[in-house]
């Protein structure tokens, strides 16, 4: 078993939902019930391979990759077919493989229209493999392809099976993604010719670039084109008016994976490729990243109090949210991206969450105008609790797991990097902070409107409002149980990512400068963007200082 | 000794942190005291409506196990805190060390003087137990129990208090719709309280903290069908919230700055750690103040100190259970515990111990003098209660400022017990009534419900705090804290502040006679309401002598040194107890209790009772007769609530009244438009500042994203596509249709390339 | 000199028949279809389809033995060379011509034309383009041009009746001849210069001259704007919206591909084996047509109506993309080849695509009748596989991994990127701009087919015909599999036409 | 050699045919223009062949006047159908497909 996964267990994680597809296709349309089944069991069955993935996942070197292939893909450009995991891929591969399940059993028995369950599921099984190919490819142009996979299929899922401004809403992000990596691509390829690494593989690259010293002009530039790219996906302010108008008009699951893996594709490039190939770029441009980042989550908070429809509410909390992520991965520190990837998988389940309860709230009510609703606590009592509890896992409640991606990402920003602003991000911290009392206003207003109080008239005899169904609960109670979980117990997530984060940040960024002596900083030779000084350690004291006052 | 006993520890194996890992089984397994409400908590969620009581009577057994843990504990406690002779915990500290040793020498200095009276040789090691939560660039992340007196103290209050709440609400709520998640929040809330009390390091502290602000969140909107209460659970949650942004900052801080101080480790949330460090002055003290400022906002949310109280009177909208357990007794208290738990930081931060008047007293002064004035206007007696809690709190916070760090938790204590004895006693008379407006809807109580006014009256005079009451004594120790005291014999303690026994004094008085006028309208003069009011059985009855019996003896439990006829093995048994003797615990001194001083507070508050008493008893109780109803003020009097347009006939009447009322001039003065006005402000300017910074948020929210988020940002996008449409709408005009066009394009094009290029080539 | 050349002239030069087979084997085929035309006349008609196609698929046989035999073959003094280039690019000519034959099969059948003549002039151009692939020689370049232009004017007006398509073929005709003509001013002042028609001759004669830069520069432009005319760059792409429309439709499909390949090939001979010691005139040409191919190309295509063309300004910002990797091409020599070859991959790529796209459009608007985008609407509900199948021709032109687009774009980036240029840069970001211009046509019609319900309700199913399922099926699958396994395609189109020129 | 003073011949003849092509809106008279422009090169061929001493332009030369003989043709009778079609052979008349 070990020899075959250690080959073949991410290929087949990620291709096997092609499969499912291939077998879709040569099913007739009108044959419904076996599409739901293939699919289902595809699937399932990634995420079974996935699961054996982590029984088998050494979790005591989550610094290295693990069931590693790594063959060439295509010669002429000397890209590899190079997939691996490690710490940081693995949590987000599981979130991934337990949504695409959830979401199909979710739709089960109500297809948006226009139903074709057929297309529909073909289209999430082919997100699937993008999804998982994206957090498991260790090659850059790889990366790519499967970044991109993902575009067509929720495009589509959007266009067809989504609101009526579908079209407006489809494009858009469609557009935006693609411009973000159409600029990223040309920031690949700088990077690949400039360093004049050996393959597209990150290792190599960031070797090349850490040898051969490419000008930190080109880095910042090369890292500019990423953070575009990247950035759009996130969404960072001021690239994020795709998402709202997505979110909105996507069906239910379509938001749902939206949220909960796509958005994650861009802070995961951040973590993945961006910081550990081009750490002194990265170091220069973290306080505007983080300037974005805490602009985002004030923005984003000031945007949600603002909104009447609840999913766009929800849509632009994920602004704020993915804010904290980008803050945590901005102070360049192990603490900061362990929370951000902290951040990321707990967004991944709260929100969405929060996508499929408004799914079924829009279900029973037919509209998601916050001012029509009330009372659902009344009428749907488990589902109004189930909210409850939603919104305060993604106000940040601790206990349940969106507080371990917010509190350690402001408390990473009290004391960011080595070369990185400390005053800058003290202030950012602090506004930060500002952010989870938005958060928790715009949220607990929406619970407030949304669950408390009686039902209005118009809703108040309807029989269709139900509570919970059985489909709901089999969707939900996974996502509830892992919130819950999480919170209690966050090193369920932590030590998986610990190691591997601490391995792609450069020993420069994270070496303790008030500890070090003047021949250790000569010996690691940092450069002077990491203000370091060599030669006497007064500098490092001078930075000590600031950092106790 | 202890002073040369530190030194050479900090030299040779570290700094000692003033905690041992050993101790009885009891104080080592503290979490299980915690665990069982929150047992009883997931009991209730997942089994509690198939019960045949809803799930009460797990919540009520789970609580009642955990408060006789509580009591084993404390007396293992008993035990340990003179007999325990363990291995104290040491820390490797960083370099920096030396540089501060003359200071820290000098901070000893103090605490060697101020503990001799303690034995040496049982150094009063809290005890210690802790397992790794999580794990982050090689820190580890632990949860776990830091047992001490204090902790042990708040055991037995919150167990206790929870535990009479538990068996008072069966029969109060009874029959409500969400009784099954009425008792489930209970016990959580419960769980939360008592891991905050025993939490060994910061994360863990503000991780309950929250989790209890939920607790409250939730209980406060109870019946959130009534979008009222609704909006006071949002209030209430939101507040803190503001506070809370305060403690995220200051945990921070002091995480890093800790870290700093620590070699090989980026940070640390441990309490022990924190308050060592900052005791011995290796901490910046920059970074001190700050953080002490940051947590101090998560105090003024949580504790209802002025300028974030306003969220306390209308959580009241809650349960009155609720308003007891939580809103009195416990949660509210949390800010002053964690003060009490910090204070290593707080001391240092403040500077507490110098005669400078600090934030923190000076917070604490004003909040309960405003709470004092607040509580005069009130025709709720939930909310009469309610800035009375505010009041008490200020008094906590106060003592904690002037440094009385004993006198600041034994008022805790006693507090605790009269306090939810009120709340619960004004629930019993408003369950008979129907109504907790004691104008309109009480009145004349006493003949029917006779368990419920004793109990009151037993509560009121412990809260006025008169002798041999427990409010009394704490309250004594405060103004002894104070150290302002100069007559007949001074107090020394931690300095002088005079103005803070001045607030407090003042504070006594206006207790007293609001409390006064409370028992009047509630208990005397004729019934006003509607029905036949009778008393409640004795699941709300027990609980109620229970309590009134503890206001009345808790005092006993600190009795001053120095008490004549009372063996000296009882005096300051709560001090000696509670007050953690550690290295993580700063030196403070102690003030000499003065009998002239007590003597003074005393007849201040029976001034306030007669005063008060006076016009109730005498000029009210006349005038209804005179009337044929019962009053609930004089009918000409000075307590109208719009001074300003009655200011011609109030001008008469005071001119008129003059000889008569001549202490009126203060009570009624400060009853009528001075309180007036303070509540006036208080709810328009202070609660408007809150409402208003809701509302410009949301009209920022709008502004942002209606003018910008919609016109700027997305419009640019928009109109970068709306351009390139029109440019291309443009640029199709070339393609006319005409072949001889196309072909003078080709040319032209051409030729302008070629000629182009030879100019540059 | 001259003695000796009219003597050499006079024997008989040495021909390598194996060499030539393709062409031969081309025009046999034409040559047989006219005479069964003129034969059986109307009793041919059914087999006349099938003939040139299978004629078309006969040729590809010398070619792969050709390849398989791997020598360069060089004759007439070089001016007709036979090498990976030129195999690979005859390749790509031939495979698309095939397409084109399955496109045309029924479109032409179902008309009221004489069919034979159709598939005679189809393959008489093909012809030219094959003889193009191996032309090193200002004259054999000429002829070939004429030889592939000339049938392909009259096959674009070839519905004799239709007001259109008389229109389009006078335009076409008249704007290729003076763009011809113009080439041919070029290229006699080049001929001046360097005293030879040959492309190598040329070659070493521009690398010395330093006299005549004006006179060298002129006659490079006029060079490259005629065939700019050929492959649509902007500002020379006016004739191609109108002649698409007007064209019938499967010559629309071969203009836009196989005609402007051929177009490609020849910039490509002239640039690398003529040009490439100019590269300080070629490379601002490129830049310039490239940028402005691109960008004029997408935005008038956001404005478009007619599918058809919107494929045509779409194919004048394909253009840009092509020859965007000639502008750096100059850099160096390893930046050349490399550039070479992703033009090739470009082309090989976009031949599959869009004459998918085409595919599509016949089949559709053979239900509809009209090209027009509003009349797509809703074709997920009743042609889903015709449907999908758009997607994947429209996704891959607008560079979406997996489809095959994305690696030809990825070529080009990879490429502008490589020569690490501050223009190359530059172009690099006018390009990855217009990808997402690009997209928002190609995605608004996707959109109509997906999203939008059929006009009037109408969910008829297609008829499907064999052939153009077999073209849709061809297209689809190379589109696909350039996407996912690049390497196919890479490996052929790695060739070098410089060790020829320097 | 009078090399010269054939270029700028040639040179004329060319930017006469230009201005014919642009200019004339009879269909026969472009094609005549066209023609021009061809004789145009042929002339510039000659006369650099004759300078260089090579036959490559004169042969280059009847290449062309081979192929315009076939461009002609087609295009006279693509003039031709254009005629029986609408009756007219002004090139600004047609213009049914633009934009």
């Amino acid at each position: 078993m070990e020899n075959l996964l250690d080959g073949w267990g991410l290929t087949v994680a990620t291709f096997s939902p092609m499969v499912g597809v291939a077998v879709m296709l040569l099913i007739p349309r009108d044959q419904e019930d076996r599409h739901k089944l293939v699919a289902l069991v595809t699937s399932l069955w990634v995420a079974l391979v996935s699961v054996l993935l982590l029984i088998e996942f050494d979790i005591g070197h989550t610094d290295r990759l693990q069931f590693a292939v790594d063959k060439v893909w295509i010669d002429v450009i000397s890209s590899h077919y190079s997939l691996g995991i490690d710490g940081i891929s693995l949590p987000l591969i599981l979130l991934t493989v337990l949504i695409v399940p959830l979401c199909i059993v979710y739709s089960w028995n109500h297809f948006p229209e226009p139903h074709n369950p057929k297309a529909f599921l073909i289209l999430i099984l082919v997100l699937e493999t993008g999804m998982v190919g994206t957090f498991a490819a260790q090659d850059l142009v790889l990366f790519f392809v499967f970044f991109e996979l993902v575009l067509l299929p929720m495009f589509f899922m959007i266009a067809v099976w989504g609101g009526p401004n579908r079209r407006y809403a489809s494009l858009k992000f469609f557009l935006f993604t693609l411009f973000g990596s159409a600029l990223m691509l040309v920031s690949f390829l700088a990077l690949f010719f400039l360093t004049g690494a050996e393959s597209f593989v990150f290792t190599d690259l960031a070797d090349a670039v850490a040898a051969h010293g490419v000008s930190r002009t080109a880095q910042l530039w090369i890292f500019g084109g990423m953070m575009l790219g990247f950035g759009i996906k996130v969404p960072m302010f001021p690239f994020h008016t795709w998402l709202p108008d997505a979110h909105t008009e996507a069906p239910t699951v379509g938001s749902v994976i939206l949220a909960a893996v796509l958005l994650k594709l861009g802070t995961y490039g951040f973590i993945r490729i961006a910081i550990p190939i081009l750490p002194e770029a990265a170091v220069e441009w973290a306080p505007w990243i983080g300037m974005l980042a805490v602009i985002g989550i004030i923005y984003g908070a000031l945007s949600c109090l603002a909104q009447t429809d609840m999913k766009r509410l929800i849509a632009f909390s994920s602004v704020a949210h993915m804010g904290f992520v980008m803050l945590g991965i901005s102070t360049l520190t192990d603490f900061g991206i362990n929370a951000a990837v902290m951040g990321m998988v707990a967004h991944g389940l709260i929100t969405g969450m929060l996508f499929f309860l408004a799914g079924s709230v829009k279900e029973r009510y037919h509209t998601l105008e916050i001012s029509r609703l009330g009372g659902l606590l009344v009428q749907a009592p488990r589902m109004g609790w189930i909210f409850g509890l939603c919104v305060m896992a993604s106000l940040g409640l601790p206990g349940l797991a969106g507080f371990w991606g917010e509190f350690p990402a402001i408390l990473s920003a009290y004391s960011p990097a080595n070369g990185v602003p400390v005053e800058t991000f003290r202030t950012f911290m602090v506004i930060a902070a500002v952010g989870t009392v938005l958060a928790a206003g715009y949220l607990l207003w929406l619970l407030q409107r949304i669950a408390f109080g009686t039902p209005p008239e118009e809703f108040a005899d309807d029989p269709h409002i139900t509570d919970t169904s059985r489909e709901e609960w089999i969707a939900w109670a996974p996502m509830l149980a892992l919130i819950v979980a999480i919170g209690v117990y966050p090193n369920l997530v932590f030590r998986l990512s610990d190691g591997a984060v601490d391995a792609s940040l450069h020993e420069c960024l994270t070496v303790n400068a008030s500890e070090l002596t003047a021949d250790q900083a000569e010996a690691l030779g940092c450069a002077d963007v990491y203000n370091i000084s060599v030669g006497d350690g007064h500098g490092g004291d001078a930075d000590h200082a600031a950092a106790g006052g | 000794m202890t002073e040369l006993l530190t030194l050479a520890a900090s030299t040779a194996t570290g700094l000692p942190l003033g905690i041992t890992e050993g101790g009885s089984w009891l104080l080592r397994n503290a979490w299980l005291i915690p665990f069982l409400p929150g047992l009883s908590f997931v009991g209730i969620l997942f089994f509690g409506k198939r019960m045949p009581r809803g799930g009460s009577e797990l919540g009520v057994a789970f609580v009642g196990l955990a408060f006789v843990l509580s009591l084993l504990t404390a007396a293992a406690w008993i035990d340990h805190r003179d007999n325990f002779e363990g291995e104290e915990v040491h820390r490797a500290v960083a370099v920096a060390v030396a540089e501060h040793g003359g200071e820290s020498a000098e901070g000893h200095a103090d605490e060697g003087e101020s503990a001799e009276g303690h034995v040496p040789g049982h150094p009063s090691l809290g005890v210690h137990n802790t397992v790794t939560w999580f794990e982050m660039n090689d820190v580890a992340f632990t949860v776990g129990t830091l047992v001490d007196g204090p902790a042990v103290m708040m055991l037995v209050v919150v167990t206790l208090v929870s535990l009479l709440v538990h068996v008072y609400s069966t029969e109060y709520v009874a029959g409500d719709r969400r009784y099954t998640h009425f008792f489930a929040f209970l016990s959580l809330f419960s769980a939360s309280m008592l891991l905050l009390v025993v939490s060994e390091n910061t994360l863990q502290l503000l991780v309950s903290w929250e989790l209890v602000g939920v607790c409250s969140f939730v209980l406060i909107g109870h019946w959130w069908e009534e979008k009222p209460n609704s909006d006071a659970a949002l209030k209430a949650f939101l507040t803190n919230r503001v506070g809370d942004i305060g403690l995220i900052i200051g945990v921070a801080i002091l995480f890093f700055t800790v870290g700093s101080a620590l070699p090989g480790q980026f940070g640390s949330f441990s309490i022990a750690e924190t308050n060592a460090l900052a005791g011995t002055g290796q901490l910046s003290h920059t970074a001190l103040v700050v953080a002490s400022c940051c947590l101090m906002a998560a105090v003024m949310s949580k504790s209802g100190q002025f300028l974030l109280h306003t969220w306390l009177p209308d959580a009241m909208a809650g349960p009155t259970p609720v308003s007891a357990l939580i809103h009195a007794a416990t949660m509210v208290v949390a800010g002053v515990f964690m003060i009490a738990r910090m204070y290593g930081v707080f001391f240092e931060g403040f500077s507490i111990g110098g005669s400078s008047i600090n934030l923190m007293a000076l917070i604490g002064g004003i909040t309960t003098l405003i709470g004092a004035c607040l509580a005069f206007v009130q025709r709720d007696i939930k909310k009469v209660l309610a800035y009375s809690t505010i009041s008490q709190l200020g008094y906590m916070v106060m003592a904690l400022g002037v440094g009385a760090w004993t006198a600041a938790l034994f008022h805790l204590f006693t507090h605790a017990f009269f306090k939810a004895c009120l709340f619960l006693g004004a629930g019993s008379a408003a369950h008979a009534v129907h109504s907790f407006d004691m104008k309109s809807d009480m009145g004349g109580l006493r003949k029917v419900m006779p368990h419920t006014y004793r109990t009151f009256v037993i509560g009121s005079i412990a809260l006025a705090g008169l002798p041999p009451l427990a409010g009394f004594w704490s309250k004594d120790e405060i103004f002894v804290g104070t150290g302002g005291w100069g007559l007949f014999g001074g107090t020394g303690g931690n300095g002088a502040y005079t103005f803070m026994l001045v607030m407090g004094v003042t504070t006594a008085a206006l207790t007293a006679a609001y409390m006064t006028r409370c028992v009047y309208l509630t208990f005397f003069g004729e019934f006003r309401g509607h029905g036949t009011p009778h008393e409640s059985g004795p699941r709300i009855v027990v609980p109620l002598w229970i309590l009134a019996g503890l206001a009345i003896v808790a005092g006993f439990g600190n009795l001053p040194k120095g008490l004549p006829l009372v063996p000296e093995s009882l005096q300051e048994r709560f001090g000696h107890f509670v007050e953690p003797v550690a290295s993580y615990f700063p030196g403070i001194s102690h003030g000499t209790p003065s009998w002239s001083l007590a003597t003074a507070s005393t007849l201040v508050v029976l001034s306030g009772i007669a005063v008060a008493g006076w016009y109730y008893f005498v000029k009210v109780e006349a005038a209804s007769k005179a009337a044929g109803e019962s009053l609930t003020e004089l009918p000409d009097g000075l307590t109208t609530k719009y001074p300003l347009a009655r200011m011609g006939h109030t001008f008469l009447v005071q001119k008129y009244y003059l000889d008569h009322l001549y202490t009126d001039v203060i009570a009624g003065g400060t009853k009528g438009p001075v309180a007036a006005a303070a509540y006036k402000i208080d709810q328009d300017v202070i609660d408007g500042v809150v409402n208003a910074a809701g509302e410009n948020a949301v009209k920022a929210g709008n502004l942002v994203y209606h003018r910008f988020d919609q016109l700027v940002v997305d419009g640019i996008v928009n109109n970068s596509g709306r351009a390139s449409s029109g440019a291309g709408g443009e640029l199709r005009k070339i393609q006319t249709g005409k072949v001889q066009d196309y072909a003078a394009i080709l040319f032209a094009s051409a030729m302008v390339l070629a000629g182009v290029l030879i100019v540059i080539v | 000199m001259s003695v000796e050349l009219l003597t050499l002239a006079f024997e008989r030069p040495p021909i390598d028949w194996h060499a030539f087979a393709p062409e031969i084997t081309l025009l046999s085929v034409g040559a047989l279809i006219t005479l069964v035309d003129i034969v059986f006349l109307e009793k041919a008609r059914p087999y006349t389809a099938a003939l040139a196609g299978l004629g078309v698929l006969a040729t590809l046989i010398p070619i792969l033995t050709l390849a398989l035999d791997g020598a360069d073959r060089t004759m007439f003094g070089g001016a007709y060379v036979v090498d990976d280039f030129a195999l690979v690019t005859k390749a790509i000519f031939l495979l698309s011509g095939y397409v084109v034959i399955l496109l045309s099969t029924n479109y032409v059948a179902e008309g009221d034309y004489w069919e034979n003549e159709y598939y005679g002039l189809l393959l008489a151009s093909l012809m030219g383009m094959v003889m193009m692939a191996s032309s090193r020689d200002l004259i054999s370049i000429f002829v070939a041009l004429e030889l592939l232009s000339i049938p392909a004017y009259l096959m674009v007006a070839w519905r004799k009746s239709d007001l259109r398509s008389n229109e389009s073929g006078l335009k076409y005709y008249l704007m290729g001849v003076f763009a011809s003509a113009v080439m041919l001013y070029g290229m006699s002042l080049l001929f001046g210069v360097a005293g030879s028609t040959q492309l190598t001759h040329i070659a070493e004669a521009l690398n010395g001259a330093g006299s005549s830069v004006s006179v060298i520069t002129m006659g490079i432009v006029f060079i490259v704007a005629g065939f700019a005319f050929k492959v649509s760059a902007a500002p020379f792409h006016t004739w191609a919206p109108d002649v698409y429309v007007g064209a019938p439709t499967p010559v629309t499909a071969f203009l836009a591909v196989a005609s402007k390949a051929a177009g490609f090939v020849a910039l490509l001979q002239l640039v690398y084996v003529g040009f490439y010691m100019r590269p300080e005139v070629f490379e601002p040409l490129i830049w310039i047509l490239a940028a402005v191919s691109m960008t004029v190309g997408n935005l008038i295509a956001l404005r478009q109506t007619n599918l058809v063309r919107l494929m045509a300004y779409s194919g004048v910002a394909q253009t840009g993309f092509i020859i965007a990797p000639l502008a750096v091409a100059g850099h160096s020599g390893a930046i050349g080849d490399q550039a070479l070859s992703a033009t090739l991959t470009y082309l090989a790529v976009y031949a599959a695509m869009n004459l998918g796209a085409f595919a599509v459009i016949i089949t559709l608007a053979r239900r509809s009748g009209s090209a027009e985008i509003e009349s797509f609407a809703g074709a997920f509900h009743y042609a889903p596989a015709m449907t999908v199948a758009m997607t994947i021709f429209f996704g891959s032109l607008a560079g979406i991994p997996p489809l095959g687009g994305w690696f030809a774009k990825f070529e080009v980036f990879r490429v502008l990127a490589t020569a690490g240029e501050p223009w190359g840069y530059a172009l690099a970001v006018v390009a990855a701009v217009n990808t997402v211009i690009a997209l928002y046509y190609y995605a608004a019609v996707l959109l109509k087919m997906w999203a939008e319900d059929a006009p009037e309700g109408d969910h008829l199913p297609v008829p499907f015909t064999p052939s153009l399922t077999s073209a849709l099926a061809i297209c689809g699958g190379v589109t696909l599999l350039f996407g996912v396994v690049p390497q196919v395609v890479a490996r052929f189109t790695h060739v070098s036409l410089l060790a020829l020129g320097s | 050699m009078l090399l010269n003073q054939f270029l700028l011949l040639a040179a004329a003849l060319f930017a006469i045919g230009v201005y014919g092509v642009l200019a004339r809106r009879n269909g026969v008279l472009v094609l005549m223009s066209i023609e021009l422009i061809l004789n145009a090169v042929n002339i510039n061929l000659v006369a650099f062949s004759a300078v260089r001493e090579t036959v490559d332009g004169e042969i280059f030369a009847l290449f062309i006047i081979a192929v315009a003989a076939a461009e002609v043709g087609v295009g006279l009778a693509m003039v031709l159908l254009l005629y029986r079609n609408r009756r007219s052979i002004d090139l600004t008349e047609i213009d049914l497909l633009r934009g």
